[in-house]
């Protein structure tokens, strides 16, 4: 696997929602990246329906078809669908298969009937557990390319957010230790996806599947959460800054091994990812909170290709139920995206969305297009190992907020970076340095298995 | 079929690529004068059947017009409006022409017409969101049912009264908002009571078929447009159990 | 009370989001219409909770308080909070008023603790049924006037939904009859908004309160819910359009009886209001999905002042009750909103909220700030009288839809629209000579009592 | 307090406006030795706490080293966290220091410090998100329990087998998926049907006091912060039902 050198975009002026360097087409025709944004619901089943596969068929059934009917109620002239998988679907990947043939059948109809363009995404659920099992040896690793070989049968895009290196970052993130998100998302994390994603890559093609990417969510997302808003004393907004920015690192590992797109929507480092490698790419914002919260509601719409809501268990609204109504509300946040395309107001419109968020908290302002480029840009510049090109977007990132006199901290917030920073710096050159240190430094965390990795 | 405008972005008319080939009535009556008045109520124009009607009435007789051209002009307006072609205020008007129409027919019997049995229709209490409810009763008119409609906002124990008075084939019932609906149980718990194993319709906004099931005698009814046919079940004995299973689940 | 002879704007040019000529100032000094869009969150209470005052009093508590906790959480800058009454509320206003008084105190918390601006508007329930009581003669409506003194002691703004004309127009709408439509709407509902709010407004400045304004929900929202989207076939969109031209002249008379706004969320017709009354309007669109269907989910947000979500039944969500996941996204909304102000890119990011619903539908193409103004200009006048302003206002909708060959009907909305202005052409001049017509024609409506409206 | 920028019309930093005056820990003893103790477990200082410990142990009693400054400290720590002063990685240092430091004392004790009891903490069967019970562990170590930690994925049996094992004060378990909370209602059965009446804790995103608070044991708990004090109530003879009485309805 050769790390990246370059950057698809020029700069991040010609990054705009709706298009992608390389776009990606579909079975159904549908374009990915091809001129304007697309919605992505993400529908999940209610408590109780996975007991048995009779009962989860049914309750995906009515959340797609809600889905496809409030977009021919509303008129929206695309839509993708993604089921994540819930722990029964992978366990037993025949399950996972049902549903997808079951939901390859009703975007068929839809589209036979009305002309609705519509794809599917099946995110497979990484069920390996770091500090129990050996990641690339057990039955849970079997079962995973399992679920891959069934879904994606029928799926038009495969997908996982994948578990390497979470025993260090779960044990780093609470000890405020920016070494270990280091060594776990980079160094770990993107070893475990580099093995992942040959594997993935290779089932796809042999079964005309687009391999769509992977996402730091288990990692980035985690320390985002924490973060959380304006009241919360989990983790410092910076921190969530800094792990966001290391993500790139292993993220653009899927990419590297052949995946095409798009992104999957939980990963907030994607306008990153789009900046080095002209992918199209999915993102959450606004309608997400449903799902999490997060500070850059709009911003994240900014150079997004499909536009999502993370996911919305069903349930009964006055409206209809949380599918088509969620449906709906991503229908029109596209529509108006669509619509500033339409007018060549794309770009007041996408500085709109971006200062709504840019302020907002440490974590937006490194994901606002021009920051995103310069973080890629390190990263590509700095490409001698997974450490090296992580440190670096660390260390960009920092650079990028302290120099920014319109971006505010609070007093711990700001003391808080600079010791992260301060410590990114007084760490080794070479990856190797930096493994031999890491290996000793958390050889005591519980489960902590470096022949998972390779190591 | 293959979408129309395939470079459309931000919206598409879906109801434009898909509208109906527009279907027209067929003919019902070899008599001029019939199909006349089956045209009159497929065009739902009132005034003029009314005109027509009192004027055949001189040269036929009442149970021949009702059959022969009312109801049957009936039977195709509900035709085009299952295939979709009718609007449903098309089909209001047809039903108020027929009404009017048999209203003179039965003048002229000295007699009211027998209509096939007796609904009861109520919107649920405290709430007077009650188109739904509105829509139901023409249609079971149209149907030829006799509906007592007790109208919206109406009290438990005045449904289940009314039940006891009429005894009808089915009672429905009407909620859009969740704090009204929970008087559908109550209603059913009291109809059990008294031994009327009526089957219970509950449409409206607010129920969804879980929550229709989850009590006994109740039916859940998605679209106002299914009333008629479900009447007709009953009618035909299916038990509400039955009912259920076929409609619901 | 005078009839409205002039318009508030001199062109639909003028007209923006945010800005509204005649600002209105809340008890706790935040200003609507004073230049930024303002979220509006209407939480509604779970069944079961009505039953007693306790249960009711602590699920607003949550409700409101967790709207107003996400504010700080993400830091939206102000809000509005609306109660709507259900029935209980009204049938015992002390339970009214005993919820506006908790939700004063919620709010002067978070204004005191973190400087939150807000305020609250309530909504007394119009529990008037026409064609069962004496509209302005019975314990009913005695009890809508004491809840509306006794809750105006504690909230910023008072409103409701009126009910005047409700028993014509619901015969009228399902027999495709406008003539129906004019005489409910206008004719009656206007007669019955005239008596109700010279009362309202009395009681507003007695208590230091603001007299909202109302809404033409009951008669035009029904018919925009009944025509619904692409595959209904209640009604055609083209009646929807017209009676929500008609609509104005009953929704107008509030403000000429004294409101000062801001409009309520529900009432579609707002945009013509603003255009002809300069008040502050509250509008809602795609996040109302959770309500009902609209065509015109970005289009509302061209004009408004306040943004809201009509009603959203509290439940719990992944990311926390459904209370403050919408306050999250409609302050999203917002923010991007007050976004296009700042940077001085309103009229851009107005004309690609408007081009994403102008041509959807027949009823959103008629609400585009052009058109609307226009449509305000025709009842303005033809202000001899409610029915001939209403019957103008009808007839220049449907002129409008005609002359714009990019609006495309259905065949049979086609036709629908001829019949309907053929029908609107032959009818009298006079209001006298049309209420004559009218009393004749509807006499026989289950329940109509002339009496009600004085005629 | 009045707003800091009464023009910011996109958003408001919040955070920023309320951040707490900035309060630092009080002197926690008179002798110099243990106040260096307490002072770096306050600042989360593993590496020296374990020099400073190893060198004072020639001239202190392990246990007076231990009350009068490791867990001294940590309780400074305790109070800044409640004050909001302190965020989360704070607390976990200073708790992974006294742990460490403790350890030292206890080789030199010869024999392991009493905890104050036992608890068993887990993550639902097929949930992996355990940062919630991470948290926890932390917290209720810190607190000087014992903590039987079954980490994630956990199936229900094994939650039972482990509380019958150790008899622990209280059982904890997190949830995030709304598929994999439906495991608490079983444990509970289970310990009822051995007579074991353990407060069972139940805690994460996808649980809440309805639905914890609908089977027998449970015990909803908000945040994570709150596990120490709920430990101390089922020490001092809370039974389940007390528990749910104060802290949940
Ligand atoms: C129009 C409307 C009104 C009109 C009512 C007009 C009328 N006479 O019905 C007016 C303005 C008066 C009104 C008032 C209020 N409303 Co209202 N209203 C609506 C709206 C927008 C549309 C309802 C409608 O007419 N639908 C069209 C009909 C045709 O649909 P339907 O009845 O569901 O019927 C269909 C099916 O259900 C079925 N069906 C129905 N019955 C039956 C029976 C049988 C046998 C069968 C087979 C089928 C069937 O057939 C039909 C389709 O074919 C809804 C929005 C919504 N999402 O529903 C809110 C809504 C129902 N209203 C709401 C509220 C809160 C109110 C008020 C309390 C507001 C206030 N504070 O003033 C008051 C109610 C006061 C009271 N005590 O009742 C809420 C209810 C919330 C809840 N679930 O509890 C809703 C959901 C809107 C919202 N805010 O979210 N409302
Ligand atoms: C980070 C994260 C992940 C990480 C998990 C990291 C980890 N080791 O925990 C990763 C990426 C691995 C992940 C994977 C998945 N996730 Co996830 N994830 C999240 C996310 C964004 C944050 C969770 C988190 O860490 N919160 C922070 C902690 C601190 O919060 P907490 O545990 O709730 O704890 C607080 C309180 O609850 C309390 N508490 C908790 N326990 C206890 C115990 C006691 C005794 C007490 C007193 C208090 C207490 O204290 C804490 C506060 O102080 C949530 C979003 C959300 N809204 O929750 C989704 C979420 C939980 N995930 C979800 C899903 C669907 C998945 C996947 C299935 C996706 C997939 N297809 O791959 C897989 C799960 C596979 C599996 N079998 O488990 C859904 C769950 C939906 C549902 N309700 O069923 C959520 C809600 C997001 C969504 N899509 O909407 N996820």
């Amino acid at each position: 696997m050769k790390l990246s050198n370059s950057m698809a975009y020029k700069s991040a002026k010609e990054m705009i929602f709706g298009t992608a360097l390389k776009p990606v087409k579909t079975k159904r025709g549908l374009i990915l990246g091809g001129g304007y944004v697309i919605p992505e619901i993400v529908p999940h089943p209610r408590p109780g329906s996975e007991k048995t596969i009779k009962s989860l068929l049914r309750e995906f059934e009515r959340a797609n078809e809600d889905a496809l009917e409030r977009c021919v109620i509303v008129g929206i002239p695309a839509i993708q669908i993604e089921n994540e998988h819930v722990f029964q679907m992978t366990d037993n990947p025949q399950w996972g298969m049902e549903i997808a043939a079951q939901t390859a059948h009703q975007l068929d109809e839809y589209y036979e009937k009305y002309g609705l363009k519509c794809s599917y995404r099946s995110t497979i659920a990484d069920i390996r557990k770091p500090d129990q099992i050996d990641m690339r040896n057990s039955e849970r690793t079997d079962k995973i390319f399992e679920a891959f070989k069934y879904s994606s049968k029928y799926a038009d895009i495969i997908s996982i957010e994948s578990l390497g290196g979470k025993e260090i970052f779960d044990y780093s993130i609470i000890r405020n230790d920016v070494t270990g998100l280091l060594f776990g998302q980079a160094v770990l994390g993107g070893r475990d996806m580099e093995w992942l994603w040959t594997n993935i890559v290779d089932i796809a093609k042999n079964n005309n599947c687009i391999p769509g990417g992977d996402t730091s969510c288990a990692h980035a997302n985690t320390a985002m959460f924490m973060a959380g808003g304006f009241i919360s004393k989990d983790i410092p907004q910076t921190l969530a800054a800094l792990s966001r920015a290391i993500s790139v690192s292993n993220t653009l590992v899927a990419y590297e091994c052949g995946a095409v797109g798009p992104g999957k929507d939980c990963a907030y480092e994607n306008p990153i990812i789009k900046a080095i490698t002209g992918i199209p790419i999915s993102t959450e914002g606004k309608a997400s909170a449903c799902a999490h919260m997060d500070l850059c509601g709009n911003l994240m719409a900014a150079v997004c290709d499909l536009w999502s809501n993370e996911a919305i268990q069903y349930t009964d609204m006055f409206g209809g139920s949380s599918s088509a109504v969620f449906t709906e509300i991503l229908g029109y946040d596209a529509a108006a995206l669509n619509s500033a395309i339409e007018l060549g107001f794309q770009k007041q419109f996408q500085a709109c969305l971006i200062n709504s968020d840019r302020y907002r908290s440490p974590h937006s302002f490194i994901l606002c297009p021009d920051n995103a480029w310069a973080i890629g840009k390190a990263v590509v510049d700095n490409n001698e190992s997974l450490y090296s090109r992580a440190r670096a977007a660390a260390l960009k990132s920092g650079e990028l907020m302290f120099n920014d006199p319109n971006l505010q901290f609070t007093a711990f917030e700001k003391e808080s970076l600079t010791k992260y920073i301060k410590e990114l710096e007084a760490l080794p050159d070479k990856e190797d340095d930096f493994i031999d240190m890491c290996l000793k430094k958390y050889s005591k965390v519980k489960g902590f298995k470096p022949s998972s990795y390779n190591l | 079929m293959k979408p129309k405008s395939e470079t459309n972005k931000i919206f598409t008319r879906y109801d434009i690529n898909v509208e109906v080939a527009r279907q027209t009535a067929r003919k019902v009556s070899e008599d001029e004068n019939l199909q006349k008045v089956a045209d009159c109520i497929v065009s739902g124009n009132e005034d003029e059947l009314e005109n027509l009607v009192k004027s055949i009435l001189h040269i036929k007789e009442p149970m021949e017009i009702i059959n022969g051209g009312l109801i049957a002009g009936m039977k195709e307006v509900s035709r085009l409006w299952e295939l979709g072609v009718y609007f449903l205020p098309q089909v209001i008007l047809s039903s108020d022409s027929m009404i009017a129409g048999i209203k003179l027919c039965e003048q002229k019997l000295g007699r009211p017409m027998e209509k096939k049995a007796k609904v009861v229709t109520h919107t649920a209490e405290g709430d007077i969101h009650d188109i739904g409810q509105v829509i139901v009763n023409a249609l079971l008119n149209a149907a030829g049912y006799e509906v007592i409609n007790l109208g919206a906002d109406v009290p438990v124990d005045d449904v289940i009264e009314a039940c006891r008075i009429h005894k009808p084939i089915i009672v429905t019932g009407t909620a859009l908002m969740t704090t009204t609906m929970t008087a559908f149980p109550k209603i059913a718990f009291g109809l059990k009571q008294i031994n009327l194993n009526i089957p219970f319709i509950c449409g409206g906004g607010a129920v969804n078929e879980e929550f229709v099931t989850s009590f006994d005698l109740g039916i859940w009814g998605k679209e106002a447009s299914q009333a008629p046919a479900l009447a007709e079940d009953a009618l035909n004995g299916l038990s509400w159990l039955e009912m259920r299973t076929k409609w619901n689940g």
